[in-house]
């Protein structure tokens, strides 16, 4: 199965191991990634919050990209790139603007490309592969978090459900995990505030990891490089708000499939997480 | 034509008394506004409505008509409206053979409870004929007409 | 020439106030043949009818347009004065200047200009009217009434009390509704089955009522006076002559998880039930789909158990049918889950409910006789939350109207729960309070003021589950949207009065309207609330829209007068709009060609056969004839006819081609 | 009335009609970040009914608009599907085009600013600079002190930066939008 690869600025940098769990399952899985040529960064938060235009026309160039090489279906593992991306697509329906990205790009764009995350990928072209694959048992008690832009908004993403979402529990359970029914699965972890904000990431991060731990959580499964690295890497500033050490390891689900999978913990980027994951 | 004078189209609206009358009827006790250029003939069904009549209007100049009645399955008479919709499919080929486009007849259905569907259809088709621009060939239709009656007698 | 008087109203404002009603009278009387056209104030009103009588005499007209409101409105109204001046109703007509021109456009030349199109589009057309003879049919004095709630019990009584015969019928083994399911009822408190039962037992024993439950409609044919109506009575497997009523099989029955319809799924019940202790009538029903034997052909425990031998096993459904001249359709409503809340627990918390499902919590005779306990643990709450306007205005997830009766229940809920848990805290987050009706605010403010119930302005954003506790995560937008959050033991939705399902089938069995959310459709928002557009089907209760109870009595019994008013009649007047074949004088007979294409096209077989004879009998050839009986006036025939030799009186094809013509032509 | 004109801008900009909110406050009591706003998501709303300027320039100069996540919790939620993140999006670009700043927005713009500016000449985030810029915008010297060495010890962090080829149209891409004055906004 040949599919396109947009991964997107995190996972080439600060969330390497996403990237890498997703390349190792996917060779597990018979899964070929082409990766879009001389891809840019899709604006993130950054981008919508400052200029509309801006913000259509960098996801837009990725697409134009994309289809001039002949792609047709592209999986976006960064949950944050996959929004951007998706409601683009939607936004470019309309003929003015479609027009107008049009000459700032100079490219031709029709948006016809399939703009797919990872759960949709491991759910078209892998569970049952994955069933058949498993050879070591995920045996944990995790609770999925989906966060907002997975599943938000809604009537453009039409993925999932918007309160209580499945997808992921959906497929932990096909691992041998077992997923605890939460009451954060999609409250926000304060997204692109990391570096402006830490306050506020820690304070609503702590609310996350928080009710995951009292449910008796073992890990967070995440499928974003953002939610992830604000629930890991602001450990620290989450501690000092929640008033407790929290140890609780955030992990992705490409890497918590890869472990079932028997795939090395070391190739699938694990032991670059600041909470040590010990699972 | 030139953005001053707006092109506006005669309209006439073939609707049954019971849905898109009633329909038309609560558009006006609920004070929602639409354009001036449609004109409503009341008739029992839509089954009754004979499409000779509007081919007619379209010689006597019409430059768009509205049939509208019941939705499936609601008409008052039963089946009436699904006559109206057997005959409105073969007319659809008369009228492409006469050149007459097909957009010019919007074929639609306003219920008894449907004031503010009522008003939009109004509107939009205002709109649509209106960027259709005049009907013109309305000779040939006639000339059809004449024909028609003709064969008809003999 | 014609000799045609106008006649064109400002009605008060409404039409002056938009319509230049002076120049459309003036440009009107300039008309061809057109003898007289005045305006005036309010054509309707007494002196404005006696213009047009004056006006018939004086100018000796022979056709009259009154330009006003709408012909469904005032068309009898003027026929019937011109008919007082002895000129043929059927020559006047009404041009729409109100609902189709004033009201619906703005001041301005077009618009006087589309109203003197509107009125010339009708004298055109009364110039080619025919002096018209009404239609006299007999009436059926028995009516029909389609549900056994309490508009269904209250209408059936009314109209059997004039002295006329009532066949009931009711979907459920017992009559009584959503009443039946209710504790106590706003305003007053006291007990719903307290004043429901003796009213049901009434209906079962009233000499002028045929009760059929467990029975449906199948189809209605014909027209006010004269339906025929078909009965599906559904196999009750139980022989209603003989049993007795005793619940032996019952008691005996071995199925007995089946979630309980009359406790909202809160209780269960056994596959032969009877629904509610106080059912009318008080016999069991076998839930085929339940029971053991129906399902795998063994069990029969209930029949081993019946002293009298009452189980009937092979009988299958049967059709009855009956001749009625009216319809009440009393077939109420229906409560939303509260699944299609996502946010408040997509149905997966038990202690999350409808207000329905807390009525039978309240009620004693209830799944927990009137304690109110949780269903998941049935611990007593000690704090309890509810939200109203749960899905009723709420165009994304719900409806987008006000359900009316659940700012009144969920008063009601409140206070019924701090009467029975005295250390409980209740709150309710609200919109707004509506309680518009004798003694309902003073019923809320008894809620707050006398019973602590805590009001909160603002809606909840979601409810999730935590050590047993419903966290609530509310605002109070009177503090300037504070959030608020509530650890709560039991949560109640006031969720969305919705039309009943399969509301939408039946309408179409009735032919009757319905409006966008499936409720029945009234003739008239306010002057016609119990008609339907369908003549001599009438509406009662909630099914028309979500109503209390007061409402929906006297809807109820307005229904059952109109009944009683066409019950007063022998014969009906029927307008003549029927449809006639053309006969022409011999040797043509008729331009009728004998295709029957007309017979096909008619939904009512109201096409015959007639056959013209010659002296000596033989057939010189046969065309078709139109049953006035029968003949609905739909005009499908005429639309078939290629030769053009069947017309519908009222519409001909010269009165609506004059009329299209007249709008073309200038 | 000029006020008045804002409002229409803002609805035929971003499709929210302000009038079909009826303050229910259900996205205010979902609002993850509500507590820390001046007004919250619902109260935001309101002042924009009211179509005073004096309401708007209110709104402009909160950090309502700064803190909003746009994590689409209210637009999930609202019976009225009243799409307040984007509203919030078009208020930012108004409230910089005005001028009118609320001192929370600082950080959030500069955060912002230096992303954007990353990503202008290379097409790709270069999060060491990223931090760099921050850093000597917001005057933030100490922050993140401990956390970038461990990233780059993890490997999460690259040294230089990564480019893509055509950044021609990168660079195009930028002065047709944010840098062009006349669209801003658009
Ligand atoms: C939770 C709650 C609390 C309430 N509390 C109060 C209160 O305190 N005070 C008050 O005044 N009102 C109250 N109401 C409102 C009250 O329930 C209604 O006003 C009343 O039930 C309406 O009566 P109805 O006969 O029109 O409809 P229903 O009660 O719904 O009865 C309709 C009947 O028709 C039958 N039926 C349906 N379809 C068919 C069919 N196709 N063929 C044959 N039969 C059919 C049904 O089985 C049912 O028996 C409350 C409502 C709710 C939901
Ligand atoms: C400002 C206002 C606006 C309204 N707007 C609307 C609206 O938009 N829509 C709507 O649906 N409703 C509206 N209503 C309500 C509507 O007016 C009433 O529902 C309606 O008038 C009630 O009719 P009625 O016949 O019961 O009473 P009334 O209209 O009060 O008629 C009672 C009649 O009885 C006569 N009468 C009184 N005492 C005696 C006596 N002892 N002997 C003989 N005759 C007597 C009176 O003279 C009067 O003619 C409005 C009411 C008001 C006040
Ligand atoms: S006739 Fe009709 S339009 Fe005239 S006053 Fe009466 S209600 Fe109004
Ligand atoms: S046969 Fe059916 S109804 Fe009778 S006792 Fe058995 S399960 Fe119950
Ligand atoms: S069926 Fe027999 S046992 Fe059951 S209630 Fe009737 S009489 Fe009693
Ligand atoms: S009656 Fe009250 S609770 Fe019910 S929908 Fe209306 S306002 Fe909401
Ligand atoms: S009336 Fe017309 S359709 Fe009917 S049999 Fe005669 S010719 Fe045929
Ligand atoms: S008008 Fe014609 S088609 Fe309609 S009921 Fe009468 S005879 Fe039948
Ligand atoms: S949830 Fe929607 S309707 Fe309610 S206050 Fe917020 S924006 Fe307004
Ligand atoms: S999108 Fe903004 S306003 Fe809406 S809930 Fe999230 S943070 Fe609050």
């Amino acid at each position: 199965m040949k599919i396109g690869f947009y991964p997107g600025c995190s996972l080439t940098g600060s969330s390497r191991e996403y990237n890498e769990s997703v390349v190792a399952i996917a060779k597990v899985l018979d899964i070929e990634l082409t990766e879009i040529n001389d891809w840019n960064c899709c604006g993130a938060t950054a981008a919508h919050s400052m200029n509309e235009e801006l913000s259509m026309s960098l996801p837009a160039r990725i697409m134009a990209m994309a289809e001039k090489q002949g792609l047709t279906e592209v999986v976006v593992p960064c949950a944050a790139c996959y929004n951007r991306l998706k409601v683009t697509q939607h936004d470019l329906k309309d003929e003015t603007k479609r027009k107008r990205v049009s000459e700032i790009l100079q490219l031709p764009y029709d948006g016809s490309i399939e703009i797919i995350n990872v759960l949709q990928m491991l759910e078209k072209y892998g569970a049952e592969n994955i069933k058949a694959k498993v050879t070591q048992p995920f045996a944990h008690k995790v609770a999925c978090y989906y966060g907002c832009l997975l599943v938000r908004p809604h009537s453009i993403l039409q993925f999932d459900r918007v309160e209580d979402p499945q997808s992921m529990d959906e497929l932990i359970k096909v691992v041998g995990g077992t997923t605890i029914d939460w009451a954060f699965k999609t409250e926000c972890c304060g997204g692109g505030f990391s570096v402006s904000r830490t306050d506020l990431v820690a304070k609503l991060s702590g609310n996350i990891l928080e009710d995951a731990a009292d449910r008796g959580a073992e890990a967070l499964i995440v499928a974003c490089p953002m939610c992830q690295s604000n629930l890991d890497m602001r450990r620290g500033a989450i501690n000092k708000v929640i008033e407790r050490p929290s140890d609780i390891p955030v992990i992705y689900i490409t890497q918590a499939i890869g472990l079932a999978l028997g795939i090395d913990a070391k190739e699938l980027g694990l032991k670059r997480h600041f909470v040590t994951v010990e699972l | 034509m030139s953005s001053e004078e707006i092109f506006e189209p005669k309209i006439v609206a073939f609707v049954c008394n019971w849905c898109t009358y009633a329909g038309a009827d609560l558009t006006g006790t609920s004070r929602l506004k639409y354009a001036t250029n449609v004109k409503i003939v009341r008739f029992p069904c839509t089954g009754r409505i004979d499409f000779l009549l509007l081919l007619k209007s379209f010689a006597q100049g019409a430059d768009g008509i509205i049939v509208s009645g019941c939705h499936p399955n609601d008409c008052h008479y039963t089946s009436g409206n699904f006559h109206a919709r057997r005959r409105w499919i073969a007319f659809r080929s008369i009228l492409d053979m006469m050149g007459v486009d097909v957009r010019r007849v919007q074929y639609s259905w306003v219920s008894a409870a449907e004031g503010s569907k009522w008003a939009d259809l109004v509107n939009n088709t205002v709109a649509d004929i209106r960027a259709l621009g005049p009907y013109t060939d309305y000779q040939k239709v006639a000339d059809y007409l004449e024909k028609e009656v003709q064969d008809g007698e003999a | 020439m014609s000799k045609i008087g106008v006649f064109i109203c400002h009605c008060g404002e409404n039409i002056s106030a938009t319509v230049d009603v002076e120049r459309v009278a003036r440009e009107i009387g300039g008309m061809e043949g057109v003898a007289h056209a005045i305006d005036y104030k309010y054509m309707c009103s007494d002196p404005g009818q006696t213009f047009i009588k004056e006006a018939v005499k004086k100018y000796d007209l022979d056709g009259v347009v009154v330009g006003a409101c709408s012909p469904r409105m005032h068309e009898p109204t003027f026929r019937r004065a011109c008919a007082e001046a002895g000129l043929n109703p059927y020559l006047c007509e009404m041009a729409n200047l109100r609902e189709h021109c004033s009201w619906v456009h703005e001041k301005g030349e077009e618009t006087t200009e589309k109203a003197i199109d509107l009125v010339k589009m009708l004298v055109e057309k009364v110039k080619k009217n025919n002096p018209l003879e009404s239609i006299k049919v007999p009436v059926t004095k028995r009516a029909l009434v389609i549900g056994g709630g309490i508009a269904g019990i209250q209408a059936s009584l009314d109209i059997a009390n004039t002295g006329h015969k009532v066949i009931l019928i009711e979907r459920d083994p017992s009559i009584g509704g959503h009443m039946s399911q209710l504790s106590e009822t706003f305003p007053t408190l006291d007990c719903s089955q307290c004043i429901l039962t003796p009213r049901m037992v009434e209906v079962a024993q009233h000499p002028n009522i045929k009760l059929y439950t467990y029975a449906e409609l199948e189809s209605l044919e014909g027209f006010i006076g004269n339906f025929t109506a078909k009965i599906r009575l559904k196999a009750k497997s139980v022989n209603y002559s003989t049993c007795t009523g005793c619940g032996a099989c019952i008691q005996k029955c071995p199925v007995k998880k089946i979630p309980s319809e009359f406790n909202a799924g809160l209780g269960t019940r056994t596959a032969i039930y009877v629904p509610f202790p106080q059912a009318v009538p008080n016999k069991p029903v076998i839930d085929r789909v339940n029971c053991n034997y129906y399902k795998r052909g063994a069990c029969k425990i209930c029949e081993k158990t019946c002293q009298v031998g009452s189980i009937e096993w092979d009988k299958e459904d049967e059709i009855i049918s009956e001749e009625v001249g009216a319809v009440v359709l009393a077939t109420g409503f229906d409560v939303k889950g509260t699944d299609f809340f996502p946010e408040y627990g997509y149905g997966k918390y038990k202690d999350v409910l409808t207000g329905l499902q807390f009525e039978r919590l309240a009620s004693a005779s209830g799944p927990t006789f009137g304690e109110i306990r949780r269903p998941s643990d049935g611990a007593i709450p000690k704090k309890i939350v509810f939200i109203a306007c749960a899905g009723s205005r709420d165009p994304a997830k719900g409806i987008p109207y006000c359900s009316k009766i659940c700012c009144m229940y969920t008063a009601k809920h409140a206070m019924l729960y701090q009467h029975k848990v005295h250390d409980g805290e209740s709150t309710v987050f609200y919109m707004d309070i509506r309680a518009g009706g004798k003694n309902y605010e003073e019923f809320v403010r008894r809620a707050i003021e006398e019973d602590t119930v805590n009001y909160v302005r603002g809606r909840v954003a979601r409810v999730y589950e935590k050590n047993g506790k419903l966290i609530v995560k509310g605002v109070d937008t009177l503090l300037g949207g504070e959030q608020v959050e509530i650890e709560a033991d039991m949560v109640v939705l006031a969720t969305a009065g919705v039309a009943n399902c399969g509301s939408e089938q039946l309408a179409q069995k009735l032919h009757v309207s319905y409006d966008p959310y499936h409720f029945f459709a009234e003739a008239h928002p306010k002057l016609k609330p119990v008609e339907t557009n369908t003549a001599g089907i009438f509406l009662a209760g909630a099914c028309q829209a979500p109503k209390d109870i007061p409402e929906t009595v006297g809807m109820a019994s307005g229904a059952a007068v109109k009944v009683a008013a066409l019950f007063s009649n022998n014969e009906l007047v029927r307008e003549p709009i029927i449809a006639v074949v053309n006969r022409l004088a011999p040797p043509l007979y008729s331009t009728c060609v004998g295709c029957f294409m007309c017979e096909t096209a008619c939904p009512y077989n109201a096409i015959e056969h007639e056959e013209i004879k010659a002296r000596d009998g033989s057939l010189i050839r046969t065309i078709a004839r139109v049953n006035s009986g029968l003949c609905q006036g739909c005009g499908t025939c005429v639309a078939f006819c290629r030769s053009k030799s069947i017309d519908i009186q009222g519409y001909t094809n010269e009165q609506v081609y004059a009329e299209v013509m007249s709008l073309l032509n200038d | 009335m000029e006020h008045k004109g804002k409002i229409t801008d803002l609805q035929s900009h971003t499709g929210v009609e302000v009038m079909r909110c009826y303050q229910c406050g259900k996205c205010t009591a979902g609002c993850v970040l509500a507590t820390d706003m001046n007004f919250p998501p619902s109260y935001v709303m309101r002042l924009l009914q009211t179509g005073t300027k004096e309401n708007y320039i209110k709104i402009l100069g909160s950090n309502s608009i700064w803190l909003c996540l746009n994590c689409e919790n209210c637009l999930g939620r609202c019976p009225m599907e009243i799409d307040i993140p984007k509203m919030m999006d078009y208020l930012r670009t108004q409230a910089i085009k005005e001028n009118i700043l609320h001192p929370d927005s600082k950080p959030i713009i500069s955060f912002h600013r230096s992303f954007l500016d990353s990503i202008k000449y290379t097409g790709r985030l270069y999060e060491l600079g990223l931090i760099a810029e921050f850093k000597a915008r917001t005057f933030r010297v100490t922050q993140d002190l401990t956390i970038a060495p461990a990233m780059f010890l993890k490997g999460k962090l690259h040294l230089l930066p990564e480019k893509i080829k055509d950044r021609m149209t990168m660079k195009r891409i930028f002065a047709k939008t944010i840098e062009n004055v006349k669209t801003e906004n658009k």
